[in-house]
């Protein structure tokens, strides 16, 4: 183990140093702020390089970066741990940055706060970096809020518009619900163990102070937590809200990277999570809940950023069921493949936006692959890793979920295992029709749209391309390898990697995206009658995926409504009436009894008088008779 | 002995009837009229004390109360005839323009 | 004559005299505004280097603990004494006070007429406050806490809104009747105090120390005399349901008042009970624990929650110092150190953060004409220095992390929920709340598009000097978001005798009321006292304690 | 109570009554005058012969001249009958009945424990003649009644003061006065 | 010589008023008045500082002790404040005889210094009634004016009724102990027999009535509204300080309190004093009107201590210390009110007075602050803080929490003048020119306020003296 190492220090603060310096700087110069900030999180990223290069050889990085809470009987400091768990979530975190950096100098071009949403974004990074490089939960927690703050700060970019703004807040309060979560797990473990640090929180002789039903409620207020950042059910809803951000913004922090917190939390957190079964039992069914959700309300959504939101929602779920079953390396591992793959569709996505001049309504689209084939190509390599088809990345992930699933040791989920299984598959499936839906939407058929769309400049495709590229690679290259790479900070995992697999075997994996994707086709390219007879025939269904399950309905007259209603009612009933009243009226009650003691002296000296006797007389008999 | 005792429930009879006048008359001369009568009501119980005592200290201090009577019966008028200049009336409730 | 023995009331007479000195013919009427302000700003700075230059060894060294006193007589035969004690407590709140009278002072915004007598005032209340920090006797404690009122009544009687005699006066009614009453309790103490001193020469005892060295009340007089004081200090502080004078003082008082208002009087009732409340009723205060635990957690939530009914801006951060002034009472409640660290820590915070909050929002005030946030919106992109520390006060004021509010907020819940798990828990639902409303108020003020309507009055962004002032509190935020150790170990240090010889004692002695029967529980709740023996070197640990 | 002492008490009460009972102030003023003639009687009975002599020359012969004076000066009418509130003269009563009641016992019961006897000595020794008020009142009390004459004074002055008017100005003036 | 000494104060107040019945006329055309008597009283108060004590044997109805020399001492320093300070505003209020106007209250404050000098019953009463005789007159000083000569009229009718019941009370007390003698050997203790007890009713219901303690306050507000302001200021302090001299001596010296009996008769007056006084105060737009129902307020906490009385002197000297920052507050405020101008009363008068003279703004504030018991008036607060310790030692908590309620409620009036004079706009800007006098006058007043509170200890020590007079008994 390595302490105090300056690189792991500069690796965190450049991002913040480059918030600041494109945020002064960009003022001036606006051109400058996006090559900054993309240098800053280039040189995080090379740091974060070397760094892992030298991980296998010295094993862990720990740096301390202020003593913070640091009280006579209570230590919390600022520390930073740089484990093969946050080496790779950071490699994704500043690999994908970067890219994504480049992309919006590009898609960025022409906007005026240029120089504010690269500082955010900078900020971003940094907070995602202090999150997965935490070492204890406070710190994970301040970078827990930073990466919601940034992204409030970032979904309400184009603030003039209300409703973005909106959106903002949104995914800000529903984080925040999540973080009550989060602190009542810290509460609970703090005093329990007397410490939060995620070294010793994996030790079993410190869990073991943990009492039973703490133990399960500390697990739950942490997947609680996740559930507000990785959008799970119930806190979902803000992720498609949040679509109203940039969309470097939604590849970057509502695709790749933040989103994903609540599975590295998981795992970061596994020995909690674990103390009582239920808890990943839990985990599980919320996780498998999400992913139809999500994947059914997909199907229903013409925002071509909306569809890839609600996918991300159910990817997560895909992640969460890794989690439920204790396979957190498999979780991680589809984190990666995912980064890639979403980031790449959304940076198309985006492209498509930029290039159809902020259209995002995907029945205005189609016929695009003849303006941008290159985005083209990109979206398509990524729907097919999504889709989890032999060989892209998206099939050795969700593949290996759906085995870690099946062989699953949890007394809760046990017998469910098959079950759970299916309906996996058929999120899998649904997963690649509503991918395969909106890439034939998109790209072919014919040009519905007004204007003359155009492809986007190099700076914008060349990230794409290599996004696109390790949607392609990266599970080849990862598979098996990074889950037992992982198994160091994470529990092992008994699943293994397809090496010995043949291709047949492989296209039989392939087999649910591959149905998706031809059902898709079907569907929406050249059957389209049976499109409008299932449409008809299922509309309830329809309906309630097109109105996204009600869910924001439901909330809002669920909480937000008796909330506002409860609010009223205790400044006008309780605030202004009784607690303010009563202290008025005792004061016009003191005031009445003085104009009462006031209008007794009336002026007539003979009431005067008369007054003096009456007193005197009641003086005597009160006191005349004592003795 | 209990004549004696007599004067002394006289006396506070009487003032008790003046205290009384006080209160219920509105004209201020004979309001001062009766406190008049209240300062008698106490020389009597001062002289009857006097008797009871066998000390002549009673009396003297009747003699005093007298004095200061006359004092108050000049004050007394002139404050009256200064508000009849000033109201025209002797009516204590016509000199009522201070209150509350 | 040596520095150190006048330094205390140094600090009380710099800013007195400052303020006689700005009511002189030396400040005329039209010409002389801007040198007065001038000289008020130097007077408060002094004081702030004052107490800087006082409190610097112990913030460097790391183990120096901070003690210094001045004692004088005053009235002898009645054993009231001029009796003044900088500690690590008493510190952190002198230069809050210090700090926060600077800015206010030095802030570009001041009402159009007489400055002389706003200048005079914030003096006078920086003298005022800083002395009832400083007091350690409670009869002359009393005095400043009294003194306090009259920047608060002045700035409102002389420059505030249409109802700002209704607002004085309820102001003025609410914490003088809680005051009275704590008189009351003062003087039966400093009887009590004679009672045991026997036949010395003072015939009363008012000096803190001295009155809590003895045990002098008995268990049911305890209860009648510390009440009081809980009840003047809930006033101040302001503790649901005494908060109804909020509102309409903060609505009504002009800017500058609010802001010193808001930040600083309510800290005294905080330290009130910290300094006087704790050391002399230790019993009365572990019994009357649970109840405040719950005052603290439902006025965290019911605070927030009408915060979110509130149109004006005043009133949603009156409303808002209610919620988060909640904490500071959990975090004293809870009697764990941590958590009372925590709960001092965030009163200091709320002190920077409100203020800062109350200049800048009235900098909106004053530049749109209007402050219900209905009729605002689309400032950011017009006043973008006003949106940019808005948002960093309003991040600020939710407790993000790395500001010091987080510090705070943090070490309460963590400590706290040894204690109180459950009203833990309610108050993190203020968190939330607290979010939804300051993001709601930000959002309607700053969001939006622009109106085109809201143009009239305008007097462009932020001056200079005001963005310094505000970045200065930002800073302070964020450096004591980021390093607030030497701080905490300030104020530890403080209180850490008391807890140690007065809580330990206590929490035997009513022993029997504590909710549960468990002795780990007992030691739970009092984290002080087991954690002695299985502290180990980086981190405490506490002995389990079940829900 | 002698006969003379009782039929006295009785014309007392009645006088008294008729003070504060004539609507007149005229017939107040004589029954006032009645009163204070019986008030010598009672003097007279109780061995206080300079107070009775006193009683008629000071009250009955200078104040009451005085206060006659005055009535007759303001030539004053007769009270309203119809403002004569009968709820304040109920109240009146029942707390001058009150007082009575409450008042008469221990000022009754008082000597009722001395015995009878001291009181008979008692009796015989206070005879205020001149002789005995003067020396009492030139010895013991010299300065008292030294003072008495203060209190004259200010009667007089006093009156003077109120009674006199010198050029009287009847338009009022501002009240924030006037520049000089 | 010595047996004289006592004399010598009256002497001289009465032998100067007599110089103005010879001179009046030439001090009149020379404008000397004022400042004959200011010497008069000057040299009064000169001689009760010299006078000695008198012995246990007393002669010639007379005691000067510490207790009534501190009294005496505070009445003749009030008067000659207040004489100082209202020197000039008599001709704004068309006081033209101010021969007579200052022989009577020469005469007045004879009459206030017998009352606290006396050893006996007789004395007191003449003291009594040449005190009220000459304040009666003086409160109708301003004969054209009809709400002068109406408070003359109340004042007299009402003071006269209690006189007749005080006069009782002494026929009372000598019937019950054969003596005119304050101090009745053997002593005897109030509640011993009926008699008493009703003597004492009668006497306390005297005293009341001279103190405008409820329920006998009903002419406090009409004739502090109807007198001259400048008779008001005199009044205020110098009535107070007599009839509490009496009062206090009376029931320790004479009736031996506390008996269980007594304290509840001056706990209840107390109560009902401070409670209508405050709540009366609480609605009135004249500023004179409210400053004397604060009075009856203020006299009720006086009470108090009488009330807490337990035979230890610091009970008594929470009262004197109490008396002492009182009569300073209340001079000082009435005193403002005659230097705004003669008909000086409803609020609106003293609005804007900041700007019309900051001079006497600043003295009224830290009057009227110090009447709330709010720093920097520190008196005030001193005053009560003692006042509630003695209370609050002798068990009375129920008593000291309702003043305290009664004090925090006060403020809600007090504080409505100084908010007036300096936050609110003046109907008129013309400055206020005030005299030398009228200036030393309230700066003596306004200092004695702050002063008082912020070196307590010589005043307090001086009270403690004089009240260990009465202890001792």
């Amino acid at each position: 183990m390595v302490t105090g190492d300056s690189r792991l220090g500069l690796m965190v603060v450049a991002p913040l140093m480059g918030a600041i310096v494109s945020f002064a700087l960009g003022r001036i110069v606006p051109r400058m702020a996006g090559v900054l900030a993309s240098a800053a999180v280039a040189v995080s990223f090379a740091l974060t390089l070397t760094l892992f290069g030298a991980l296998d050889l010295s094993g862990e990085f720990t740096t301390s970066l202020s003593s913070w809470i640091s009280m006579d009987k209570v230590s919390l400091p600022l520390e930073l741990l740089f484990d093969k768990l946050s080496a790779v979530m950071c490699l994704v975190v500043t690999g994908i940055g970067f890219l994504i950096h480049l992309y919006a100098i590009g898609y960025m071009a022409e906007d005026e706060g240029r120089a504010r949403f690269f500082s955010y974004l900078n900020l971003f990074i940094f907070s995602m970096l202090l999150l997965v490089l935490g070492k204890s939960l406070p710190v994970i927690f301040i970078g827990w809020e930073g990466v919601g703050l940034c992204s409030y700060l970032l979904i309400g970019f184009w603030f003039t518009n209300t409703e973005y703004a909106s959106a903002g807040r949104k995914a800000f309060v529903m984080n925040r619900i999540g973080d009550v979560g989060f602190l009542v797990a810290m509460a609970i473990l703090y005093t329990a163990c007397g410490t939060l640090d995620v070294v010793e929180l994996r030790k079993p002789e410190v869990l073991s102070r943990i009492p039973a039903d703490l133990g399960f409620l500390a697990g739950l207020a942490l997947f609680f937590a996740a559930t507000g950042k990785s959008a799970q059910i119930p806190l979902f809803t803000w992720l498609p809200d949040a679509m109203a951000g940039p969309t470097p913004v939604s590849a970057l922090i509502h695709a790749a990277t933040m989103v994903t917190a609540g599975v590295y939390l998981m795992g970061r957190m596994s020995g909690v999570v674990e103390l009582d079964p239920l808890v990943p039992a839990i985990i599980l069914w919320v996780a498998l809940a999400t992913a139809i959700v999500a994947a059914t309300t997909a199907l229903a959504q013409n925002d071509i950023k909306k569809v890839l939101a609600y996918s991300t929602v159910s990817q997560l779920g895909f992640m969460f069921l890794a989690v439920g079953v204790g396979a957190y390396g498999v979780a991680i591992f589809h984190v990666v493949t995912h980064a890639f793959f979403k980031a790449c569709l959304f940076l198309s996505a985006g492209s498509v936006i930029h290039g159809c001049h902020h259209e995002q309504d995907m029945r205005r689209m189609g016929g695009l692959w003849r303006s941008m084939p290159l985005t083209c190509a990109s979206y398509g390599v990524a729907t097919v890793a999504i889709a989890g088809i032999w060989p892209l990345a998206g099939y050795f992930s969700k593949h290996a979920i759906l085995e870690s699933v099946s062989s699953t040791h949890n007394p809760f989920l046990f017998e469910y295992a098959p079950t759970i299984g299916l309906l996996a598959t058929l999120v899998a499936i649904c997963t690649a029709v509503y991918m395969g839906r909106s890439f034939i939407l998109t790209f072919l058929g014919s040009y519905r749209g007004e204007g003359h769309p155009h492809e986007v400049p190099l700076v914008m495709i060349l990230p794409v391309l290599v996004l696109a590229l390790l949607s392609i690679s990266g599970g080849l290259y990862l598979d098996g390898s990074l889950v037992q790479y992982l198994q160091g900070p994470l529990p092992p995992v008994s699943v293994h990697g397809h090496e010995g697999q043949s291709v047949v075997a492989h296209l039989f994996g392939s087999l649910p995206g591959i149905v998706g994707i031809g059902v898709a086709l079907a569907l929406f390219m050249y059957l389209t009658g049976i499109k409008d007879v299932l449409r008809r025939a299922l509309w309830p269904l329809e309906r309630l995926f097109a109105g996204k399950y009600y869910v924001d309905e439901v909330f809002e007259g669920a909480v937000v409504k008796p909330v506002a209603g409860l609010s009223t009612i205790a400044f006008r009933s309780l605030d202004q009436a009784i607690i303010d009243g009563g202290g008025s009226s005792l004061g016009s009650i003191s005031r009445a009894v003085g104009e009462l003691t006031r209008r007794m002296t009336s002026g007539q000296v003979t009431t005067y008088l008369l007054g003096m006797l009456l007193a005197v007389s009641i003086l005597f008999v009160v006191f005349g008779e004592v003795r | 002995m209990s004549s004696l005792l007599g004067y002394l429930g006289l006396s506070l009879l009487l003032f008790v009837i003046g205290a009384i006048g006080v209160c219920i008359r509105r004209n201020a001369i004979v309001v001062f009229m009766c406190i008049e009568m209240m300062l008698n009501a106490v020389n009597l119980s001062f002289v009857t004390f006097s008797k009871l005592l066998g000390n002549l200290d009673g009396q003297i201090a009747v003699f005093f109360v007298m004095v200061i009577a006359a004092a108050e019966a000049a004050v007394g008028l002139a404050i009256i005839i200064s508000v009849f200049r000033n109201v025209a009336s002797v009516e204590t409730s016509d000199a009522a323009e201070l209150k509350w | 004559m040596d520095f150190n023995s006048y330094a205390l009331s140094l600090l009380i007479l710099v800013p007195t005299f400052g303020a006689l000195v700005c009511l002189g013919p030396w400040f005329p009427k039209e010409r002389g505004a801007e040198a007065c302000r001038w000289w008020a700003v130097l007077v408060s700075a002094l004081v702030l280097a004052l107490i800087l230059a006082l409190v610097k060894g112990s913030l460097v060294e790391p183990n120096a603990t901070l003690s210094m006193e001045e004692a004088r007589t005053w009235i002898p035969s009645f054993g009231i004494t001029y009796h003044l004690k900088l500690d690590g407590l008493s510190a952190v709140f002198v230069v809050l006070t210090a700090l926060i009278s600077l800015v206010v002072i030095a802030w570009s915004a001041r009402p159009k007429q007489g400055h002389r007598a706003w200048y005079a005032l914030l003096l006078a209340g920086e003298a005022s406050v800083i002395g009832a920090f400083l007091a350690t006797d409670l009869v002359l404690f009393y005095v400043f806490y009294e003194l306090m009122l009259l920047p608060v009544v002045g700035g409102l009687a002389l420059w505030g809104g249409a109802r700002k005699f209704t607002a004085a006066l309820k102001f003025l009614l609410y914490t003088v009747v809680g005051s009275v009453l704590m008189l009351l309790a003062i003087i039966y103490l400093g009887w009590s105090g004679r009672a045991l001193l026997g036949s010395g020469e003072a015939s009363f005892a008012f000096e803190i120390t001295t009155l809590s060295s003895l045990q002098l009340l008995t268990a049911q007089e305890e209860v009648w005399v510390a009440l009081a004081f809980l009840i003047a200090f809930a006033v101040k502080i302001p503790m649901v349901p005494l908060h109804s004078w909020v509102p309409d003082t903060y609505r009504e008082a002009p800017h500058g008042v609010a802001a010193f208002t808001a930040a600083l009087l309510g800290k005294v009732g905080i330290y009130g009970i910290l300094r006087f409340m704790w050391p002399l009723f230790p019993t009365f205060m572990v019994q009357v624990a649970p109840l405040l635990a719950v005052i603290g957690a439902v006025g965290i939530v019911y605070g927030a929650l009408v915060a979110l009914a509130q149109k004006d801006i005043r009133s949603l951060l009156a409303y808002s110092s209610v919620s988060h002034l909640g904490f500071c009472v959990l975090g004293i409640a809870s009697i764990s150190e941590m958590a009372v660290t925590g709960a001092v820590f965030q009163a200091l915070s709320h002190g920077l953060v409100t203020a800062a909050l109350f200049l800048v929002f009235g900098a909106v005030i004053d530049r749109e004409g209007v402050r219900d946030f209905e009729s605002l919106g689309g400032l950011a992109p017009k006043l973008p220095w006003v949106a940019f520390f808005l948002m960093v006060f309003s991040i600020a004021s939710i407790a993000l992390p790395l500001t010091s509010s987080f510090v705070g907020e943090f070490l309460i819940i963590i400590g706290s929920w040894a204690s109180f798990p459950q009203w833990t828990l309610l108050a993190l639902f203020g968190v939330v709340l607290g979010a939804v409303y300051t993001l709601t108020a930000y959002l309607k003020i700053m969001f939006g598009a622009p109106r085109p309507s809201s143009e009239t009055g305008s007097r462009g962004d932020l001056r200079g000097t005001d963005v310094v002032l505000a970045s200065a509190l930002a800073l302070s935020i964020f450096v004591l978001g980021l390093f607030p150790q030497r701080v905490l170990s300030l104020i530890e240090g403080a209180l850490q005798p008391t807890f140690e010889s007065r809580f330990a004692s206590a929490a035997h002695a009513v022993e029997g009321i504590s909710p549960n029967d468990n002795p780990v529980d007992q030691a739970g709740a009092l984290p002080v006292v087991s954690a002695k023996d299985t502290a180990n070197h980086d981190h405490l640990s506490l002995d389990s304690r079940s829900l | 109570m002698t006969f003379m002492g009782f039929v006295l008490a009785v014309c007392a009460v009645a006088s008294g009554i008729g003070v504060i009972g004539f609507r007149n102030p005229l017939y107040s003023a004589f029954s006032l005058v009645a009163n204070l003639m019986t008030m010598a009687g009672l003097y007279a009975l109780l061995d206080a012969h300079f107070l009775a002599v006193s009683q008629v020359v000071v009250y009955a012969g200078a104040i009451m001249v005085l206060v006659l004076f005055v009535l007759m000066l303001l030539n004053l009418k007769v009270e309203g009958g119809a403002k004569l509130g009968l709820m304040r003269a109920g109240l009146a009563l029942t707390a001058g009945v009150l007082i009575l009641v409450t008042g008469l016992k221990p000022i009754m019961e008082h000597f009722s424990s001395v015995p009878a006897i001291t009181l008979r000595e008692n009796a015989t020794k206070t005879v205020g003649d001149v002789a005995s008020i003067g020396e009492q009142l030139f010895g013991r009390y010299v300065v008292q009644f030294e003072l008495s004459s203060l209190v004259l004074l200010i009667g007089i002055v006093g009156a003077v003061m109120l009674a006199k008017r010198k050029h009287v100005q009847l338009a009022p003036r501002s009240v924030f006065g006037e520049a000089e | 010589m010595n047996a004289l000494t006592p004399f010598a104060p009256i002497l001289t107040l009465s032998l100067g008023s007599l110089g103005y019945l010879l001179g009046g006329k030439f001090m009149e055309r020379t404008k000397l008045t004022a400042l004959f008597a200011c010497v008069v009283v000057g040299v009064a108060l000169y001689l009760i500082v010299g006078a000695v004590d008198t012995g246990p044997t007393i002669v010639h109805g007379l005691v000067v002790n510490p207790f009534s020399r501190l009294l005496a001492l505070l009445a003749c320093a009030g008067a000659l404040v207040s004489i100082v300070g209202s020197a000039s505003s008599l001709r704004g209020e068309e006081i033209e005889m101010t021969s007579e106007y200052y022989f009577l209250m020469l005469t007045s404050l004879c009459g206030a210094l017998l009352m606290v000098l006396a050893s006996d019953l007789l004395t007191l009463f003449i003291g009594l009634e040449v005190a009220s005789l000459a304040l009666y007159c003086l409160c109708g000083a301003r004969v054209a004016k009809r709400a002068s000569s109406e408070s003359a009229l109340k004042y007299f009718l009402m003071g006269s009724f209690s006189s007749a019941f005080f006069l009782y009370g002494i026929a009372l007390w000598y019937g019950a102990t054969g003596t005119l003698a304050v101090v009745s050997e053997p002593r005897v203790v109030v509640s011993s027999s009926p008699l008493l007890m009703l003597s004492f009713l009668m006497m306390v219901v005297g005293m009341a009535f001279k103190l405008g303690l409820a329920p006998f306050h009903f002419w406090v507000p009409d004739v502090y509204q109807g007198a001259p302001t400048s008779v008001t200021t005199y009044m205020s302090c110098v009535v107070k300080v007599a009839a509490f001299g009496a009062l206090l001596r009376l029931s320790i010296e004479s009736f031996v309190v506390p008996t269980p009996w007594s304290t509840g008769v001056l706990w209840l007056i107390a109560v009902l004093a401070m409670t209508v006084g405050n709540f009366a105060a609480l609605q009135q737009r004249s500023v004179k009107r409210m400053l004397a129902y604060s009075s009856v307020a203020q006299a009720g906490y006086m009470l108090m201590g009488l009330v807490a009385f337990d035979g230890s002197s610091d009970a008594i000297a929470a009262v004197l210390y109490y008396l002492i920052a009182y009569s300073a507050m209340t001079i000082g405020a009435f005193m403002v009110l005659s230097a705004i101008g003669p008909d000086a009363d409803d609020l609106d008068d003293v609005r804007g007075l900041g700007k019309r003279s900051p001079f006497l703004a600043t003295c009224l504030t830290v009057v009227f602050l110090a009447l709330a018991g709010l720093p920097p008036g520190l008196a005030g607060l001193i005053g009560k803080v003692y006042l509630f310790a003695v209370t609050l030692s002798n068990e009375f908590y129920g008593l000291a929490i309702i003043a305290a309620l009664n004090s925090a409620l006060s403020c809600a009036y007090y504080l409505r003048v100084p908010a007036a004079a300096l936050f609110q706009s003046a109907p008129s800007e013309v400055a206020l020119r005030l005299s030398l006098p009228t200036k030393v006058a309230l700066l003596v007043c306004a200092g004695a306020v702050v002063m008082l509170g912020v070196f307590p200890q010589a005043v307090l020590d001086l009270a403690t003296n004089a009240a260990a007079v009465l202890s001792a008994h």
